[in-house]
């Protein structure tokens, strides 16, 4: 169904240089968005902190986040909702990967315990770490945790060995490996918790539900069209400086989700994390954070 | 600085920062009112207290070490404009590189505990400090070198009866400096790997969790860290410079 | 004894203060600088005391070289150079300070310097005990000529040059400390250097008096005042015939 | 600073850093000779000019505003007591705040433009050159302020023909420090909402994109556009403090 | 005419300078203070010229209750005050350049003020033409105290205020000016105030002298000298009683 909205608005995305964009970004250079009657206006931020910062301060609509980073901004008021997957893991494509040091001896995920993993604090790394190394039968004690927000400093850190271990996104995982880094344990054993989100401001999506509802179909349909030939994009994923310089050539489109949204469950697990890590404090609400309605 | 004038300023703070709360009125400024509360609770259920040791420490030994290197540098490069000369241009070349981007290579060297965090400070401070005590150590009157070389005063005589004293203005006013800057740039040396101090404390409630009360308050604790500091080097200043508050 | 050759001194190029000038100063000698203002007095205690070099000639003091100040040699300038941020105690002990830093080396103290802080009989002799812990920034015109004077005469030096040292003195403290200065250069053998305006000054305190006129100076004019210690000097008409001789010299360059 | 000690320096920071590569021999540290080629490629082929001359407006315009605010405020300070007593809580309860934590509410009032940008700069610099100035201003001397003022200076006049004058070598100074500080801060204002300037290069290459040796050729040219201001400042000094170059 | 009234002034407390002071100088009347170093006279300076006010008592100038520094008093301080970054023609300027700053507004600058920067004539009548483009750190002694009469003389004062204004001159240069100033005194109808240490100089250049002694100064001793300005006074037996009255009181004190 074509969407047409009532009023011309520009929808501003805050866009980190991550892969899991390539979607919106391809939407943009085909003419999706056009096609499904939306204006999109993608701005470049370098950090997750800065993309934060813009949606706090309505200067940019939707963002691709996580969600932790939802409900943690969602913990007084809903501010914003999730609407789509923006990205997730699968039994044979890997989100987030530990790796461990080179000579760290660390050879198996059962020396992984009792080690400090280096995490991003009250992140999805920190919640799928946890919920990775449980799985995998660790006990409360033996899962050591040490906080290094900054990718680059956890990849250095690792590198010479100051971290015996840490948790990497793809494709950042891949470069360590290449570095010499041994890749420990990875998500896609246990898929269900490690995806990224797409998320707009509640403002934008209760005034304009249908300008949102056009933005999604163009990306389902970019969605779409990376899934049918994922390789002719490889130049526009290298050209929009989503994955490192040494991966550039070797480095494939990966895979991207078709609509969806997280389950009440998925949430209710996060939900239950972020409480028991005393990260929240309050009780949330799916549908305040999940809003289902919007996809095409 | 009376504790009159302090009042005051921290009254009209406090105004400014509700009438502006109360302009905008998002979650990302709230009323001074909620993080004072906000701030009472951290300090005496939570663990505010612990970072704001936690930073006081780091912030105290790198602005030390920091003073301790660059000011005599300073002093030597503002006495010998040969030596000026030759490091100047290096100077000049290194300043303005942001530190933060070798803090990868400093961890490499000096592993994640505090001694990189002060080290990363210190770096951001020693050229601050530098081009401040060289800069006042030029301009000293020459005439007064000339009375102590007349005195029997080689360099190393005149360094101590001339320049130290005369740059110890200079060096109190690079150590006020220097608690600001080196307050401010825990937010970004407390990144990595430690979960004690201010900066950490802010960046965990501002950016990961969205707390903003709790990140004011970290704020405000940061605030007054400095004032503490600051007070301290007015107390300095009170015993060291005398003379240039009594004539 | 002090050896002035040949020498040549330009604050810029091309306009020398001092050129090709030829001066000598015996051992225990008293002497008087007299000249026009800007005609380079001061520079020449600057060369004196080492605190400059000459572009071209050599002084020697002793038979030596002079590169750099000796310790034995005392200079008190024209606006005193004194540190502002020291007390006039501490500022009459910065010299023995300076000292005791470095020991008796022979290059920055005398060889056989005792080390001591001891200025207290100085700050007597020179009336600065009541602003002994005053800054220079609090002390009168006179007092802080009076320090400059004491924090010099505590290192009790060989050679003493002096720039104009009583021009801020009331006439009786000025009396006392020139009858102090002849005390001392009798008692200890001093070398005295003295530069000053006031003619009947330097008809008292000349043994000789050098005479400066416009730069660039290339000769120098040496007056003699072989009477000057004799205690009836002041009213004798010698003494009326030298100030005059000199005013009227001075009026002629 | 002749061109040989310039050089020199060059060459002397060139041997250190390839010692230094040599010796952590990993890909955080490229060596000079690989990020030189890259450098030269990035500049004639990239668009290295381009986050240069976007850098540099940013620098140069918050460094100017902010000398133009902080200075004069910094010069009344100074000469009042009774105004410093006042102000210094305040400033010293602000300073120490980290700037970076006010970009949301910067953006809310200024949005994402240039103007944002320079103003978090502009915030950084700004406390830096006040202590500087107004602690230079208190440490004039008093006999030149009475003298002046007999010759029927009030207020405005003695600001106009003594302090600012006695000031400037403090200005330059100020100056100099804040070209370090600005260039250096690029790296966080350059952040958000922008695709051009050195901060935003260095970051992309460096945390986003692992390409060190274009993150260092991003770090050269930070480097040298610190150097060029500093070029620039050092030849406003020969022009207006002659008096302490001369004598 | 200078009014002042039982003033008292200190500047550490309890240690008072002048206490319950009372003198009066006259319209056109040309005074000499003289003390022992340390007494106060630079201090009096301060408080006439309204740079200090007292802790007690007022002074008024031409009836006016004085609180801040008037355009037409000119004050030339003992160590000059010149400005370090500005050239000797520049310094000269400077009172200039203030007036034309503020404009003829009776507070800053007199209601008749006239713009001009104007001050070659002054730099050539003290002898400065050849050091104008110096800086203060590069000219001799005598000429900074050159540049300071020149600086407050440009400004056309009615009353001069003259701090040991020719300490550091050389006996021709030292005469010249003191010729100059009694001029100005005559011409203009100047109310001079000099201080000085040399008692000769007292005797030639004050109609009255004020005495001052060590402090707390509480009554003014007036000497008069009304023959000062005769042609012949110099080597007038009057001259040479007032010298030796001068020196005798000074040395009593
Ligand atoms: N700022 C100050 N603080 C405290 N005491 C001061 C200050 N200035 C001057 N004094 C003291 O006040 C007294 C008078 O000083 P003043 O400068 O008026 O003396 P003076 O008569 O001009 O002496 P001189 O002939 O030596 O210049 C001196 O004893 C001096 O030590
Ligand atoms: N640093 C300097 N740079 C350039 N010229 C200088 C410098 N210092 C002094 N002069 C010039 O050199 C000449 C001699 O100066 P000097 O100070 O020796 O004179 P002086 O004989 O001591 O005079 P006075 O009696 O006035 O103190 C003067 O004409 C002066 O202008
Ligand atoms: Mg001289
Ligand atoms: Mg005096």
């Amino acid at each position: 169904t074509l969407a047409t909205p009532a009023e011309k608005i520009t929808i501003r995305v805050a866009l980190l240089p991550i892969l899991d964009g390539l979607p919106i970004v391809v939407a943009q250079q085909e003419g999706l968005f056009k096609k499904y009657n939306v204006q999109v206006e993608l701005i470049p931020v370098g950090s997750a902190p800065e993309r934060d910062q813009l949606i706090a301060a309505g200067q940019a609509d939707a963002m691709i986040n996580e969600l932790t980073s939802v409900m943690f901004l969602n913990k007084e008021t809903p501010q914003v909702q999730a609407v789509r997957f923006a990205r997730t893991a699968t039994t044979d494509q890997a989100l987030f990967r530990i790796l461990a040091a080179k000579g760290a001896g660390i050879q198996g995920v059962s020396d992984l315990k009792g080690i400090a993993v280096g995490v991003s604090q009250a992140t999805v790394i920190e919640y799928l770490t946890q919920r990775l190394l449980e799985q995998q039968g660790f006990q409360a004690g033996e899962i050591q945790m040490v906080s290094v927000p900054k990718i680059p400093d956890r990849m250095a850190l690792l590198a010479s060995g100051e971290l015996k271990a840490a948790m990497l996104p793809e494709p950042f995982s891949t470069l360590a490996e290449q570095q010499g880094a041994i890749p420990i344990l990875d998500d896609t054993v246990a898929p269900e918790y490690s995806f990224s989100l797409i998320s707009f401001r509640k403002a934008v999506i209760d005034q304009h539900p249908q300008v949102v509802k056009g933005f999604l179909a163009a990306v389902e349909e970019a969605t779409q069209r990376i899934n049918a030939d994922p390789q002719k994009y490889s130049t526009l994923m290298v050209d929009q400086k989503m994955v490192p310089a040494p991966l550039a050539e070797s480095f494939r489109v990966p895979t991207y989700p078709l609509k969806g949204v997280p389950t009440a469950d998925q949430f209710a697990d996060a939900l239950a994390w972020a409480q028991s890590k005393g990260y929240l404090k309050v009780d949330l609400v799916y549908s305040d954070c999940v809003n289902p309605n919007l996809l095409p | 600085m009376s504790r009159r004038n302090l009042l005051l300023a921290g009254l009209a703070l406090l105004l400014f920062w509700q009438g502006i709360a109360m302009i905008i009125r998002q979650p990302i400024l709230p009323p001074p009112s909620r993080v004072g509360v906000v701030l009472w609770e951290e300090i005496t259920r939570g663990a505010l207290g612990v970072h704001f040791l936690a930073s006081l420490w780091r912030v105290v030994a790198s602005t030390l070490l920091a003073i301790l290197t660059a000011a005599p540098a300073g002093l030597v490069l503002g006495q010998s404009k040969r030596l000026n000369a030759l490091f100047s241009p290096l100077i000049y070349l290194l300043y303005p590189i942001p530190k933060v981007v070798f803090v990868p290579v400093v961890l490499l060297f000096l592993g994640i505990g505090d001694l990189s965090k002060i080290t990363v400070i210190f770096l951001i401070l020693f050229f601050q400090i530098l081009v401040l005590v060289r800069d006042q150590a030029m301009g000293l009157r020459p005439e007064l070198v000339l009375s102590v070389r007349s005195l029997g005063a080689g360099r190393l005589a005149l360094f101590r009866f001339v320049y130290l004293p005369a740059s110890l203005p200079a060096v109190l006013t690079a150590l006020r400096q220097s608690i600001g800057t080196a307050v401010a740039v825990l937010y970004v040396a407390e990144l990595f790997a430690t979960q004690k101090g201010l900066g950490y404390y802010i960046y965990l409630n501002g950016s990961a969790l969205f707390n903003y009360p709790a990140m004011y308050a970290g704020v405000v604790a940061m605030s007054l860290l400095g004032l503490g500091l600051y007070f301290l080097v007015d107390g300095l200043e009170k015993r060291w410079c005398r003379w240039q508050i009594v004539s | 004894m002090i050896e002035v050759e040949g020498i040549t001194f330009a604050y810029t190029p091309g306009k020398p203060i001092f050129e090709d000038f030829t001066w000598t100063a015996g051992r225990n000698e008293a002497w008087v600088i007299l000249g026009p203002s800007g005609c380079g007095k001061s520079t020449l205690l600057s060369l004196l005391a080492g605190l400059v070099r000459p572009q071209r000639g050599v002084i020697r003091v002793d038979g030596q070289l002079l590169t750099r100040p000796r310790p034995q040699t005392g200079l008190i300038i024209q606006d005193y150079g004194l540190l502002p941020w020291a007390t006039v105690r501490e500022n009459v002990r910065l010299g023995l300070r300076i000292r005791n830093f470095y020991g008796a080396d022979g290059i920055h103290a005398p060889r056989d310097y005792q080390p001591t802080l001891e200025v207290e009989p100085w700050l007597e002799r020179l009336g600065l005990l009541s602003v002994a812990e005053h800054f220079p920034g609090q002390i009168s015109g006179g007092q802080r000529q009076r320090t400059a004077i004491a924090r010099t005469l505590v290192l009790n030096p060989d050679i003493l040059l002096m720039d104009e040292p009583f021009a801020s003195l009331d006439a009786p403290t000025r009396d006392s400390l020139q009858r102090l200065v002849l005390d001392l250069w009798v008692e200890r053998g001093l070398t005295l250097i003295i530069v000053t305006h006031v003619i009947e000054e330097a008809a008292l305190l000349g043994q000789k008096i050098l005479l400066l006129g416009h730069p660039p100076n290339q000769t120098a004019h040496v007056i003699e005042n072989p009477d000057f210690l004799h205690p009836e000097y002041r009213d004798s008409p010698a003494y009326r015939d030298l100030c005059r001789e000199l005013r009227s010299r001075l009026e002629a360059l």
